[in-house]
């Protein structure tokens, strides 16, 4: 693989105009073919790694099941269209979706304020929909709160309470537990999604024995993130717990270039792409970040099955939220067949009753009761997560202990507390 | 006036609004949709025109106007709960104010200096909404709880009834007396002034005008779209799509721009297919057509008719 | 009709730009039904006058009364809407409007809220129209009429606020002969309406016709006053246009010289826009001969060694040394040896004055070449050698023409074009000037096309003269001849 | 400490944002055209420097320079495809050139934008370091790259200073600033000094580009933000001064440092907006602006 970026540009191209041809032959079909094909729209943005993973997932699901024979006699058909992580966009797109090429059901990008712009309109226009890699509480919170509307949203990934929850748990097995860290500076981007991150950290961090010193929010389009890093170097922390998934490439060449003696771990989104360690010029070695699931680490049967697949398919693994739309594809489709309907209402009643064991592991929704409604499970037996760290051009599975068991490296300018001590 | 009148121009636009009305009869769901907020953004660039093309003012950010008078209603909407009439009033008088702040230095800075200006006016505006994010939702943007309405076909007559009256105001207003004194002002000011016009005045007023319009449009795009985002109604590019509608249709004559506008979003959506590639052929279209029709292509037809 | 109580009263006008002194004490009255003609050459001020009254520039001190009422530092509106109307010699129609529309506009309140302008405005326009001559041109487009029709317009404009003052700028400044017959009757119109009309032109002969009375300013400052023959008579005004007793030094050698001449240019027309600047102009210049343009301001002369230079597009043709300067672009002219020294001087203001002289020299060949150039200019003009240190723009007027001068003649040009080198000079300058250029001649084998319109100052160095006049060659010959045949009458 | 961090920050960001203003200036200056295009080719020299450096592996060298290479080829693009034919077009009234080229390049910015992003997703990148490691600089832990890209920068700006004040070149340059219509009076072809000037840019521009790609990291979305910084730095210090638009990148650079260490990383640019507004009111030639 000499160079990917060309071939990755070919690629996204060859898919778009595929994509393009499939909508023009799915038109075509309707009227001749009998069974109609079940379309299920995916909204993302192309340009992004995390959002050309969503589609293609999605697309290698829907052919493995259309090779099984489909659902209930019909074929899956995944219709594509580019939001480039514009709220406006995304709706209009939600809205075409909706009226005119009459999908089932929307898999909707990984950017909470792209979600949350659309979930109105999932809800006027009754239309299951489900985010594969966004995360800001509100959007299971609104469901919750007026359930009768928005009863038509799912959260296909673990809300920012539960990903701080499975970090604090993390660290408190790694970091606290192998490495008697005992203080941490909060370092995360000005998102939707972090605001309730940040809430969690902070109650947490503490429980799971890491005191925090500080707690830093930052402009999403940041470049220079020195005086950020100098900032928490005056603070001594051991640790430095991430929440960032707008930026990646940049605060972490820079924390490499700059060699802030201070790991990094937490939640760095683009870190959980394989193609990152090219991004950062292999300068994420050492950085931990928490993720959907791990190549090589089989939180379930056919996680490694899919990664390899899709590696062979795409010259990359795929970044978090692609094990995730991949099993959103599946328990859809699953939910159809047990619904025995296309039915908006049916199908929402089907995908409350998923249970499904995908490449993250086993899927369940919370109820409305919940204060989580229709968001995932999370803990042992269901979706935990697992966390990662980037080891010489490879990302190790180091979280949860019963999956998987690596040890911690650093790269040499980062200085750990018990060398400190023998210093 | 009479002129208008008595030409075919009228029955010609009079056909146009008959056969746009009956869009939900004939038209697929999903392009009443694109064309609903095409009808909006024909709004932003007919304001936009009147400001520059007649008033003569280089506003590279039309999206400060627009998004004042959007968040202003949004926040209102949402803290309040206010009905959406008065949201949209309250979010015109915010954008009034935000012009007339324009108003001064566009009136003692040169075209490029005030070009700037309005560019940075949208930074700071951007960055002080991320910065105010309890209120505005920073980032995240803010989801509003009343909506015009959830029926495409209901919101598709409200878009289109709002951009023809809008469009009348705004064509009368540029074909009015006063009009003539603005576009002379815009033109050459001395001359204007030695004609015992008071520039300043006029031009006051057209900031005024544009503000309110901008604003109560971008009110309307929030009602429609149901959510008041960054993105959506401040981004920069957002501003660059109205500027090359405008030029696109033909700068100073009003209903080009909001020809513009509507083609322009069309041809954005026709060109999905390309993925990201469409945002490069539609610039890359706008940017032929300032090379060899400046006039745009309504001023072009007109341009065609004066020869 | 003429009313003995003045309409108009200016009162010691002053108007300084930074160090520059533009009008320096200028009073004047007007009465209604009179026209007073504002003279002087370019940059004498009369421009900042007509500004000054107008509200387009703030005078420093001094009264401007209408009426007895103080309008000195009103915003220009204010003035228009007292009363005063004004001219401008480029018009800038709107394009989109019809004749008509444009002169509704004149006719608009200077309000916001009436959006349709009342029924008598229709007709007063139609009325103005058909007085100007628009009559039937009501629904073109302006950028459809001729240039004369453009003015029209202009003039129309002003009819149309009704004012008590009109000023008018360049009246007849690229109008063919007819045209000028027809403008002087419509501003003879505004007299027997009783309106004051304030002319500005270049020169006395121009307006003479009409005016009642006519003011000559020269450097900013008041020279003469009175009727147009007591100043075309006056002394002052004689100096400044024509300067003193002429006397001239031709050598006809040079000019009978047989064959193809250096510079050879052939019934050349030139347009802006719509207006004609020349009009079937040929003149030639041979080897070595000095040759003199003269003509006064707003003839052509400019715009004849433009053409020249390759600055303006012409039709016709202008030879070179035997081969067609068409398509050549104004650098590789220059380059070939016609090297234009121009009446703006055109210096590099930021730069010294020997950064100035070496850009002038870049082209040479060699070092040495650039050395003795510069040498035997600093002889010829010691002043620079003084100078070499200094930003050009802190230079007086006449350091800065000399350097101008010698920056041309760094380029060792074959052909050296002099447009108006005594522009707005003080005479004890022009004595210099004049020295440099009598050593220049008899020094060197140089030729040099000169434009002027100070004759004294254009003959002595003249070998031949033209006359140019109203964009056309007039006259041609000896300047012996010259004094005879054309100097009366030539104001 | 706080003061020796703020100080050296303050003093590389401020180097790098001095030369991409020069450039923009230069042009502006000598052909009075505003560039929005500006931060496009920028973005063309710093994603193909990266491409060249990363995927090819030649390393950070060879890949800044092709990196400039690209940045100058995109700069002649501008010219040529943008900027001449406005310039030179009939249709176009001379009174309306300026707002077509300011549109025409704002065009132009954003297709090559869209096509870098098309190209190279809009991910940022970032080129390894040319210099890596870091010194103890005043008791500041500092990356050898960030020094040495300030010390690159610094020379560069002098060599342009001896390339405009000590070459026959530079002086036709300086003086096509002051008046191009003598300049082509005295035999000077202008289209030359454009051509030559816009070379300049290019190259200046590239470089940015690509110290900043090694530095901070660009991704396609940044261009937008370096046109928007590189004009109010120019337009702060005077369009057309050159030293003006440096004291102001040093003014612009420090301010966002120190409101980035003092106050709040977020606030980082608003302060700097702020300034400029207010020197558009009471000063709007600029700090160092002939009128």
């Amino acid at each position: 693989m000499s160079h990917p970026i060309s071939v990755r540009g070919a690629l996204l191209c060859a898919t778009r105009l595929s994509a393009a041809v499939g909508l023009a032959a799915a038109v075509g079909l309707t009227a001749a073919q009998a069974a109609e094909p079940i379309k299920i729209g995916v909204i993302s943005e192309e340009a992004a790694v995390a959002g050309a993973s969503i589609r293609h997932a999605a697309e290698m699901a829907a052919d493995e099941i259309n090779a099984k024979g489909g659902v209930n006699g019909s074929k899956i058909e995944i219709v594509a269209y580019d939001d480039h992580s514009s709220a406006a966009d995304a709706v209009r797109a939600f809205q075409r979706a909706v009226n005119q090429d009459h999908v089932k059901a929307v898999i909707v990008s990984y950017i909470s304020e792209v979600v949350l712009a659309v979930e109105p309109w999932a809800a006027r226009l009754h239309m299951p929909t489900i985010t594969p890699g966004a995360a800001s509480n509100d959007i299971s919170k609104r469901v919750h709160d007026d359930y009768a509307q928005y009863k038509y949203m799912f959260h296909g990934w673990l809300t920012s309470a539960f990903i701080a929850q499975s970090i604090c748990d993390g660290a408190h097995d790694n970091l606290v537990g192998k490495l008697h860290m005992k203080t941490a500076v909060v370092m995360s981007e000005d998102a939707a999604w972090t605001t309730p991150l940040d809430v969690r950290y902070l109650q947490c961090l503490p429980q799971a024995g890491l005191q925090v010193l500080d707690h830093i929010r930052f402009n999403p389009d940041t470049t220079d993130f020195t005086p950020i890093f100098n900032q928490i170097e005056a603070k001594k922390p051991d640790v430095i717990i991430t929440g960032i998934s707008h930026v990646g490439v940049q605060p972490t060449v820079q924390w490499h270039d700059q060699q802030v003696p201070i790991p990094m771990a937490g939640q760095s989104s683009q870190a959980t792409t394989s193609t990152f360690w090219k991004d950062t010029n292999g300068a994420t070695e050492g950085v931990i970040t928490a993720s959907a699931a791990s190549p090589g680490v089989a939180l379930s049967p056919t996680t490694i099955p899919f990664t390899e697949a899709y590696t062979k398919k795409f010259g990359a693994s795929p970044s978090y939220d692609g094990y995730t739309s991949y099993d959103e594809v599946h328990y859809i489709a699953d939910a159809i067949q047990r619904a025995g309907s296309t039915d908006a209402d049916k199908l929402v009643d089907a995908l409350e009753k998923t249970d499904y064991v995908g490449t993250v592991g086993r899927v369940q929704f919370y109820a409305k009761t919940d204060e989580f409604t229709h968001a995932m499970k999370y803990g042992k037996g269901f979706v935990t997560g697992v966390e990662i760290q980037w080891q010489n051009g490879k990302q190790v599975c180091i979280w949860p202990a019963d999956k998987c068991e690596a040890k911690l490296i650093f790269p040499s300018f980062v200085k750990l507390p018990q060398q400190t001590a023998a210093q | 006036m009479k002129r208008l009148i008595q030409g075919p121009g009228l029955w010609i636009a009079l056909l146009i609004v008959v056969v746009g009305a009956s869009g939900p009869w004939w038209l697929s769901a999903y392009i009443l949709g694109v064309l609903t907020s095409a009808y909006y953004f024909a709004v932003f660039a007919m304001s936009w025109d009147l400001l520059f093309g007649f008033a003569g003012e280089v506003n590279f950010g039309p999206t400060f106007l627009i998004g004042l008078g959007a968040y202003g209603a949004a926040i209102l909407n949402s803290t309040m709960g206010y009905p959406i009439p008065i949201c949209l009033v309250f979010g015109v008088a915010v954008a009034l104010v935000g012009g007339l702040l324009l108003a001064v230095p566009a009136l003692r800075l040169r075209g490029p200096y005030f070009g700037l200006i309005t560019l940075v006016s949208v930074l700071l505006l951007r960055n002080a909404i991320v910065i105010f994010a309890g209120v505005t939702g920073g980032e995240i943007g803010m989801t509003v709880p009343d909506v015009l309405s959830i029926d495409a076909n209901v919101n598709y007559w409200y878009a289109l009834a709002f951009m023809v009256v809008c469009a009348i105001i705004l064509f009368g207003l540029s074909r009015s007396a006063v009009g003539l004194i603005l576009q002379a002002s815009g033109q050459d000011a001395i001359e204007a002034a030695a004609l015992g016009f008071n520039v300043t005045k006029h031009k006051l007023a057209a900031f005024c005008v544009s503000a309110a319009f901008s604003g109560l449009a971008g009110g309307m795009l929030v009602f429609y779209l149901g959510t008041a985002s960054v993105d959506t109604v401040i981004d920069l590019s957002i501003a660059v799509q109205i500027i090359i509608a405008a030029v696109l249709g033909g700068r100073r004559t009003i209903l080009g721009p909001a020809l513009g506008a509507i083609v322009l979003l069309l041809a954005d959506e026709a060109l999905r297919p390309l993925g990201q590639l469409n945002t490069f052929v539609v610039s890359g279209v706008a940017l032929a057509v300032i090379l060899f029709f400046p006039d745009g292509l309504l001023g072009y037809l007109l341009h065609g008719k004066e020869e | 009709m003429l009313s003995n109580t003045p309409i108009l009263e200016v009162e010691h006008l002053n108007k300084r730009f930074g160090g520059l002194i533009a009008v320096k004490d200028i009073s004047f009255n007007i009465r209604g039904g009179e026209i007073l003609g504002l003279i002087g050459p370019n940059g004498s001020g009369k421009s900042t006058v007509m500004k000054l009254v107008m509200g387009i520039e703030k005078p420093n001190a001094g009264s401007v009364r209408l009426h007895g009422k103080e309008l000195a530092g009103w915003p220009t509106h204010r003035i228009a809407r007292e009363g005063i109307g004004i001219v401008f010699q480029h018009s800038r129609p709107l394009h989109r409007q019809t004749v008509l529309e444009n002169i509704k506009l004149a006719l608009l309140p200077d309000s916001l809220l009436r959006l349709v302008a009342d029924h008598s405005v229709d007709g007063t326009a139609r009325a103005i129209a058909e007085r100007v001559g628009l009559g039937d041109v009501l629904n073109r487009r302006p950028s459809t009429l001729p240039f004369a029709g453009l003015r029209r317009l202009e003039l129309a404009k002003a009819v149309a606020r009704d004012p008590k003052v009109v000023l008018v700028d360049e009246p007849f400044a690229g109008l063919t002969g007819p045209e000028v017959a027809m403008f002087s009757d419509l501003i003879d119109g505004f007299r027997k309406d009783g309106r004051a009309v304030l002319l500005v032109d270049h020169n006395v002969k121009s307006v003479a016709a009409l005016v009642d009375r006519v003011l000559a300013m020269y450097l900013g400052e008041h020279i003469a006053e009175g009727t147009a023959d007591e100043v075309m008579r006056d002394e002052t005004v004689r100096r400044v246009y024509l300067g003193g007793k002429i006397e001239t030094h031709a050598r006809p050698e040079l000019s009978a010289r047989q064959g193809e001449p250096a510079l050879d240019v052939r019934g050349i027309n030139v347009f802006y826009g719509k207006a004609q600047a020349l009009d079937q102009v040929s003149i030639h210049v041979h080897e070595g001969e000095f040759v003199s343009v003269v003509g006064l301001n707003g003839a052509g002369k400019t715009t004849l060694f433009n053409a020249v230079s390759g600055l303006v597009p012409f039709d016709g043709d202008i030879h070179w040394g035997g081969a067609s300067l068409r398509g050549r672009t104004p650098a590789s002219i220059a380059r070939g040896g016609i090297v234009q020294c121009p009446e703006s001087r055109e210096l590099f203001g930021d730069m010294s004055v020997r950064e100035n002289l070496d850009l002038g020299g870049q082209h040479l060949p060699s070092a040495a070449a650039r050395a003795t150039q510069l040498k035997w200019l600093l002889e010829l003009f010691p002043i620079l050698a003084e100078r070499h240190a200094q930003p050009a723009r802190t230079l007086s007027g006449g350091e800065q023409q000399m350097l101008a001068i010698a920056r041309a003649l760094m380029m060792q040009p074959k052909l050296l074009i002099l447009d108006e080198p005594t522009l707005g000079l003080a005479p004890v300058i022009l004595e210099q000037l004049s020295k440099a250029l009598t050593r220049l001649r008899e020094t060197t084998p140089i030729t040099v096309l000169l434009g002027e319109q100070n004759v004294t100052f254009a003959l002595p160095h003249a070998d031949r003269v033209y006359v140019l006049e109203h964009a056309r060659i007039v006259w041609e010959g000896d300047p012996a001849r010259f004094a005879a045949e054309m100097g009366t009458g030539y104001l | 400490m706080l003061a020796s961090q703020i100080l050296i920050d303050g003093f590389a960001i401020s180097a790098l944002y001095g030369l991409g203003a020069v450039g923009f200036t230069l042009i502006f200056g000598v052909s009075g055209v505003l560039n929005l295009a500006h931060g496009g080719v920028m973005l063309v020299a710093a994603l193909i420097g990266w491409f060249v450096a990363s995927e090819y592996g030649t390393g950070p060298f060879l890949g800044a320079a092709l990196g400039i290479l690209a940045g100058l080829g995109m700069a002649y693009l501008t010219y040529f495809i943008v900027v001449r034919p406005i310039q030179r077009s009939r249709v176009i009234p001379a009174a309306e050139q300026e707002i077509f080229i300011l549109t025409g390049t704002l065009l132009w910015g954003i297709m090559i934008q869209v096509g870098m992003d098309y190209l190279f997703t809009d991910n940022p990148v970032t080129m390894r370091p040319m210099f890596p490691g870091v010194v103890n600089l005043l008791g500041v832990r500092t990356p050898r790259n960030e020094l040495m890209i300030a010390v690159i920068c610094w020379v560069v700006i002098g060599l342009l200073w001896l390339l405009v004040n000590r070459t026959r070149a530079g002086k036709q340059l300086a003086a096509a600033s002051i008046n191009p219509r003598g300049l082509t009076l005295l035999g000077f072809e202008l289209s030359n000094i454009y051509l030559l000037v816009w070379s300049i840019y290019g190259v200046l521009a590239g470089l940015a580009g690509v110290l900043l790609a090694s530095f901070l990291g660009v991704s396609s979305g940044n261009a937008g933000q370096l046109t928007a910084s590189a004009f109010s730095i120019v337009v702060l210090g005077g369009l057309g001064s050159v030293s003006g638009s440096l004291v102001a990148a040093y003014v612009v650079g420090y301010l966002e440092t120190v409101t980035a260490y003092l106050i709040a990383p977020t606030l980082r640019p608003i302060p700097a907006l702020l300034l400029l507004v207010l020197v558009m009111y009471v000063r709007p030639q600029g700090l160092f602006g002939r009128r």
